[in-house]
């Protein structure tokens, strides 16, 4: 976080960080509003499809946004929080898919009577 | 940390001279802070796990389901305002950044402020209208999952507003220093971070209810 | 009018809830117990504040420690802590063995009192016994181990052992204002909602879970940024010791397995305080959610308590044995392969619940995966001691026996990996045996050594050996003696958390198992006995030079008792066990360039206020004392947001002079002594030095 | 306290010996539990197994312990082995303070772990997938169905086929496979007759299903495992085994001394009470002790009280078997 050398640099590097987060937001618009537009179409589209774009668009727009808005990338003074990143990642995806897997397959072995 | 081959040839350890390092506290701040984010959003996780096994007719015990009470113009209304509030917070931290004075980082800092109270007020409107027609917590396992979850949100959302406060009247009384861009930094990943939980609600809870 | 005032101010709490007062009215075996216990809080609490005020030690007690954030002041409160709560743990542990062995039809406790000890026991020895030992040993070693001033976040960590500290007293209260959960330690609902159970008993539970969760949390995210943050220059991550490794994993554990717990807690205590129905019978609570949340907290919790105890085995047999760490690069990856794969494999503990054979099985090899890496740790010790020059010092003792034992528990545990074993021992006292079997060996031995270890460092002096050796093997026989008789019972199908049985042919074990308890009673007063004896004795046992035991790591290049500032100037490192190298090369100690004046961080009163105000938020809400609550919460929001207003305290600083002229002196005293070699390690001449004895030798 | 204490040479081993001889004893008294607890322990439980799934289970559970010794007997021997030769002083042995490391040493450490694994990961996948409770017993005679329901502190048994119902006692005829379907009306509970198959959870508004069947007559303890409260530890059973024709005359005799289980009185059963109390309310001396009989058991009682928790209604505390308000509503 060292200041601006200059002036002019000062406002070349504040035009390419304020560009950053316009793009970001630019993104996040569209990838919000696609999904919102298919829910509001209703029955005309298949449901899984809807499902599926949604699930993909919202794992999309968590990129767009850990790009533009929290500064992740893959440059080395930020490997350590790509590593946690991941790591968590991981961890989540152990939990909540984990949490699903095994309560769907108990729920339904809790139903069956007879 | 520059080790010199001279340094690596001493065996074990050694001391140099006035090398007392000062280590990047803002740095390390926002390193911890990061890492509570990763533990707040496991939790987060297992709301959203916990909500997604309670979709099933089951836990709506003969309640409303999704389909009932989510309606699109609120979630759409809701998400526009917390998306907006994400960017207004990113012109503040750039008008930290370049140092373009006291007043813009308060005026974006003001419009972030408001709009995460207007986010905050369209959510109690919806639990209000919910609760008046009688989806409350209290009628099945899902409400209850659905009432675990996005009130939680919500709670982050008036925890980083009160922080934002805090942070607002520190800029009015001791202006802009080291330590407060810091704790500046940390709010806006906090406040980023709680946009990309709202990615997940209005994706799960919202659009897969409604669809 | 006045009724309604009083239920206000005191929510539902009654004279009633007051059972202390009860042996009077009724003076039975079971109620002289439970009364004794409450009275012993008290007259305990008592006798804690008139010594206190009598030495006039408030002053010191609050300067030196209450608002110290000196990590190593802090890491001795976490083990007080810890100490206390082991003597409650053990003793309920005895009163149950007691009951057991003369529960043929009856015996002399009643089913609640009984169901209240075992949760008590549980929830004390998990939460508050072992969990504050770790965290008390690693706040103590890691800084010094990596050559740091302090942690990261020296306020968090005193905020962190107030959380802990308020969740602890809230289980001391119980025993004296109402009752605690008879849920056991898991509190798996329906049983704990408050359909069943409407007092505060499980609310007790569910609170100071939830508090000292918190603090773990913090604790957690303190020392991963400690570690990979304040390293000393020089020391990369593979030059780390071992005990760092462990405390990292663990450290990371926390971060990310205290989440499920504090999720589930909260779920229930919606379900319990606003009628939420999260886990409960009707209207679509899933109570096997519970399970599912509470199990991906409790099995990295397993990991989180037995990794640092990994680390204290794998400092002390590279010292006792006089030798380098065999397999660090396998150590390592092991220690990191059971972190992910603890994550992987928490259904095990609920085998029985009704899924299906290929999620089971899944689980099933998952779980016995984890004993590859942890075996591999077992031979990587043993590979140590190999070759090396091996002392029965008092820790060796419980590494021996723990690597006997261990690898038992963990012939128990591939057993209960198969689930179709597990349908006929799950609930059993076989599962009771077992992880008593991985937790005793496993993790108290680990955390005695390490205490027995690294006492000389904070207090300058040694244990006394003697009664060290009595404790440790006291320790060994009384294990072995309590639980090997309740893997047999548990194969003849005795279930756990029974008060009584009607079967004679369980009634001989549970005697055995009681005398076992007898002999742990002894190995618990030793410890006692052995500390008195070593503050008497300490002049003769005076650790001057700082390194009693010929060690390997950085932290016994300082003096000891160590300075609040840990180094005089940090070190560069440049290799593993740097201080072991060191020596050798005739340089462990060295006269640094220059001195630099330091800084170390001011005191804080935030560790005071969450203990103080986190116990009054969390009795208030037990007891529907809803201002006090809501006060309490205020004070502590009060406190933090004034904190951020106000922003950090000024710290303290050290003068260059002042730090030199410590140092020079300590050199000076080296310098004096005469260096010791291992075969007088336990006598009265060892003052710290060692003298070099690492030459290769040939049979 | 005189200053001059014992100090000197001598002193570590003489200290040592002394109290490494209380380690040895603890040694020798782990043997000697062991050796007595195997004995013992194969006397009851499911290492004298009585039925199909038992048998594979005690089989399964010696076949793992063996084979994990291939992996525990190094480091029980090799650790007071190593302990002792590398003593401190021991001139025999070598001493190498910097070796640290060998490859071939890392291949054993973890090879032999992962190969050890991965043979009894294929014994329990076949064992799991075989031992599955909810999975059939084959067999070429029809299987005895038996809905079980998890009370405070009991387990009543329900034979939907015969419209009777037990208290204290599950009988079924030997060699003929047992269809259970189990559910509680109160908090979650276990269902275990170690003698006869591994155990399964029960819980309210749910249906979880367990297989059984004896290949001898006799008695077997049957209980519940998971803790439930004040009475927990009386909540046992008597499994019983029978020759056919006597199976069919024990039916014949609940028949015949039963007492309706209406309504009513299975409100009242429900209420928080150990089997020899149930028998003492609701049994007459034709009925063993602790046991209770029950006839006209409605068709649909096991289906009603699992679908009373999916009714869409509240439960109040009155409505709840196992709470106090229950109790305090129906035990009059």
């Amino acid at each position: 976080m060292s200041a601006p050398q200059s002036s002019k640099l000062n406002a070349q590097g504040y035009r390419h960080d304020l560009r950053g987060y316009l793009t970001g937001f630019g993104l996040a618009v569209v990838l919000t509003v696609i999904p919102f537009a298919m829910v509001a179409m209703g029955d005309t589209l298949d449901r899984a499809t809807v499902i599926g774009v949604v699930a993909v668009l919202g794992v999309v727009q968590l990129f767009v946004h850990l790009r533009y808005f929290l500064h992740v990338d893959f440059s080395p003074e930020e490997r350590e929080k790509v590593y946690l990143l991941a790591f968590s990642a991981l961890l989540l995806f152990l939990m909540a898919a984990g949490t699903i897997w095994v309560l769907v397959n108990m729920n339904t072995r809790m139903m069956g009577m007879g | 940390m520059s080790g010199t081959s001279a340094i690596h040839a001493a065996p074990g350890l050694s001391y140099e001279a006035g090398h007392d390092h000062d280590h990047d506290a803002a740095g390390k701040a926002l390193w911890g802070f990061w890492l509570f984010m990763m533990s707040d959003l496991i939790l987060f996780g297992l709301f959203f796990a916990t909500y997604a096994t309670m979709l099933d007719p089951m836990s709506y015990a003969g309640g409303p389901t999704p389909r009932d009470l989510f309606e699109l113009p609120g979630a759409a209304m809701e998400t526009a305002v917390l998306l907006t509030s994400t960017l207004t917070f990113g012109l503040a931290s750039l008008a930290v950044k370049y140092e373009q004075g006291r007043g813009r980082v308060l005026g974006w800092l003001g419009v972030t402020l408001a709009l995460g109270l207007v986010f905050l007020g369209l959510e109690v409107r919806e639990f209000a209208h919910m609760i008046a027609i009688g989806a409350v917590p209290q009628r099945s396992g899902f409400l209850s999952a659905f009432f675990g979850l996005v009130p939680l949100h919500g709670l982050h959302v008036t925890a980083g507003a009160i922080w934002l406060v805090i942070l607002m009247v520190q800029i009015v009384g001791k202006g802009i220093d080291a330590g407060l861009t810091s704790r500046l930094a940390r709010l806006a990943l906090f406040w980023h971070f709680l946009d990309i939980i709202w990615i997940g609600i209005f994706s799960i809870v919202y659009l897969g209810g409604i669809v | 009018m006045t009724t309604d005032f009083w239920r206000i101010v005191f929510g539902r709490l009654d004279l009633g809830a007051l059972d202390f007062l009860t042996a009077f009215r009724d003076p039975t075996l079971n109620e002289i117990i439970l009364s004794g216990a409450a009275w012993a809080v008290i007259l305990g609490g008592l006798a804690a504040v008139v010594a206190l005020s009598r030495y006039r030690l408030w002053g010191p007690l609050w300067q030196n420690y209450l608002v110290s954030v000196d990590h190593k002041r802090i890491g001795i409160m976490y083990i007080v802590l810890a100490g206390i709560m082991l003597v409650r743990g053990v003793l309920e542990g005895v009163v149950m063995r007691g009951q057991q062995a003369d529960g043929l039809g009856g015996g002399f406790l009643s089913a609640n009192h009984y169901a209240q000890l075992f949760s008590t026991h549980g929830t004390i020895m998990i939460f508050f016994m072992a969990m504050p030992f770790l965290t008390g040993l690693i706040n103590i070693v890691v800084p010094l181990q990596i050559g740091a001033r302090d942690v990261s976040f020296p306020m968090l960590n005193s905020a962190s052992l107030g959380l802990t500290v308020a969740g602890a007293a809230l289980v001391m209260i119980s025993l004296v204002v109402g009752q605690f959960s008879t849920g056991g330690w898991t509190a798996y609902p329906p049983y704990t909602d408050s359909l069943f159970q409407p007092g505060p008993g499980p609310d007790y539970w569910l609170w100071s879970v939830l508090l000292a969760g918190l603090g773990t949390t913090i604790t957690g995210i303190n020392f991963v940024v400690t570690i990979l943050r304040e390293r000393a220059p020089g020391m990369t991550l593979m030059k780390m010791p071992m005990f760092t490794w462990t405390a990292l994993c663990t450290a990371i554990l926390m971060v990310f397995a205290l989440p499920p717990v504090t999720v589930s807690t909260a779920m229930l205590l919606l379900d319990r305080y606003a009628g939420f129905h999260f886990f409960t019978n009707a209207l679509g609570g899933n109570m096997m959610n519970y399970a599912n949340l509470f199990w991906l907290f409790g099995h990295p919790e397993v990991y989180i308590l037995i990794l640092p105890a990994f680390g204290v085995y794998s400092e002390i047999v590279a010292t006792y044995s006089g030798k380098r760490l065999y397999g660090y690069g396998s150590l390592v990856v092991a220690t990191m392969s059971i972190a992910v794969l603890s994550f992987t494999v928490w259904l095990h503990h609920f085998f029985t619940m009704g899924q299906d054979a290929d999620m089971n099985a899944a689980f099933g090899i998952a779980t016995m995966l984890i004993g590859v890496p942890t075996g591999v740790k077992v031979y990587d010790w043993m590979a140590t001691m190999y070759r090396g020059r091996v002392r029965m010092t008092v820790p060796m003792v419980y590494l021996v026996s723990f690597m006997v034992l261990f690898v038992l528990g963990g012939l128990s545990g591939i057993i209960l990996a198969n689930p179709s074993i597990d349908f006929q021992v799950h609930n059993t006292l076989f599962l009771v045996a077992h992880f008593h079997n991985m937790l005793i060996p496993g993790l108290l031995f680990g955390m005695l050594a390490g205490y027995t270890y690294w006492f000389p460092k904070l207090f300058g002096f040694r244990l006394n050996d003697r009664w060290g050796y009595i404790s440790a093997w006291s320790w060994v026989a009384g294990f072995v003696l309590v639980f090997f008789p309740m893997y047999v019972v548990g194969l003849m199908g005795m279930t756990r958390r029974t008060v009584a049985y009607t079967n004679p042919a369980y009634q001989p074990w549970m005697i055995l198992s009681a005398v076992g308890g007898v002999v742990v009673t002894v190995a618990l007063l030793s410890l006692f006995v052995q500390l008195y004896v070593s503050i008497r004795d300490r002049e003769f046992t005076r650790d001057i030079g700082g390194d009693p035991w010929d060690a390997r790591t950085l932290e016994w290049a300082t003096p000891s008792p160590v300075p609040a500032y840990n180094f005089a100037v940090i070190p560069h490192v440049h290799a593993r066990e740097a201080f072991a190298v060191a020596k050798e090369a005739g340089l462990g100690y060295q006269a640094p360039p220059a001195y630099a004046d330091i800084h170390l961080p001011g005191d804080t009163w935030m560790g005071v206020i969450l203990a103080v105000f986190g116990t009054a938020f969390g009795f208030g809400m037990i007891w529907y004392m809803w201002w006090l609550a809501a006060l309490s919460f205020a004070v502590m929001a009060v406190a933090f947001i004034g904190r951020a207003l106000r922003g950090d305290r000024a710290g303290v600083v050290i003068p260059a002079a002042q730090v030199a002229a410590e140092h020079r002196a300590w050199l000076a005293a080296v310098g004096r002594l005469a260096p010791v070699t291992r075969e007088h390690e336990q006598d009265g001449i060892n003052h710290g030095v060692a003298a070099p004895e690492t030459r290769e030798v040939a049979a | 306290m005189s200053n001059a204490r014992p100090e000197g040479s001598g002193q570590r081993t003489r200290r040592g010996l002394c109290s490494h001889r209380v380690g040895l004893l603890s040694v020798a008294v782990a043997v000697a539990v062991a050796v007595a607890g195997a004995g013992a322990a194969q006397a009851a439980g499911f290492l004298s197994p009585a039925g199909p799934v038992a048998v594979a289970q005690s089989v399964h559970f010696w076949q793992v312990t063996w084979i994990s010794m291939i992996v525990v007997l190094p480091v029980l021997v090799g650790v007071p082995l190593l302990a002792w030769h590398y003593r401190y002083g021991n001139a025999r042995a070598r001493y190498a303070p910097n070796w640290d490391f060998s490859h071939a040493l890392e291949w054993v450490m973890w090879l032999v772990p992962a190969a050890i694994v991965a043979v009894l990961g294929v014994l329990l996948w076949q064992g799991t997938h075989s031992l599955d409770p909810y999975r059939p017993i084959a067999s070429d005679k029809a299987p005895l169905k038996v809905q079980v329901v998890g009370l405070n502190w009991k387990w009543l048994f329900i034979y939907p086929d015969y419209h009777i119902a037990t208290v204290g006692e599950m009988a079924f005829p030997q060699d003929r496979p047992v269809q259970i379907e189990l559910t509680t009306d109160t908090v979650m509970q276990s269902f275990l007759v170690p003698a006869l198959a591994g155990q399964i959870y029960a819980m309210p508004g749910m249906v979880t299903k367990l297989n059984l069947a004896a290949d001898r007559v006799g008695h077997f303890d049957g209980m519940n495992t998971q803790f439930s409260g004040d009475g927990f530890h009386d909540q046992h059973f008597t499994a019983v085994a029978m020759a056919k024709d006597d199976f069919d005359a024990w039916l014949k005799a609940v028949q015949a001394k039963g007492v309706a289980l209406n309504p009513m009185a299975y409100a009242r059963l429900a209420t928080s009470s150990t089997p020899a109390e149930v028998r003492a309310t609701f049994g007459n001396p034709a009925m063993p002790p602790s046991v209770t009989y029950f006839t006209d058991v409605p068709t649909d009682l096991f289906g009603g009280i699992v679908m009373r928790y999916h009714n869409g209604h509240p439960m109040t505390p009155a409505d709840q078997p196992g709470t106090a308000a229950y109790n305090t509503k129906y035990s009059g």
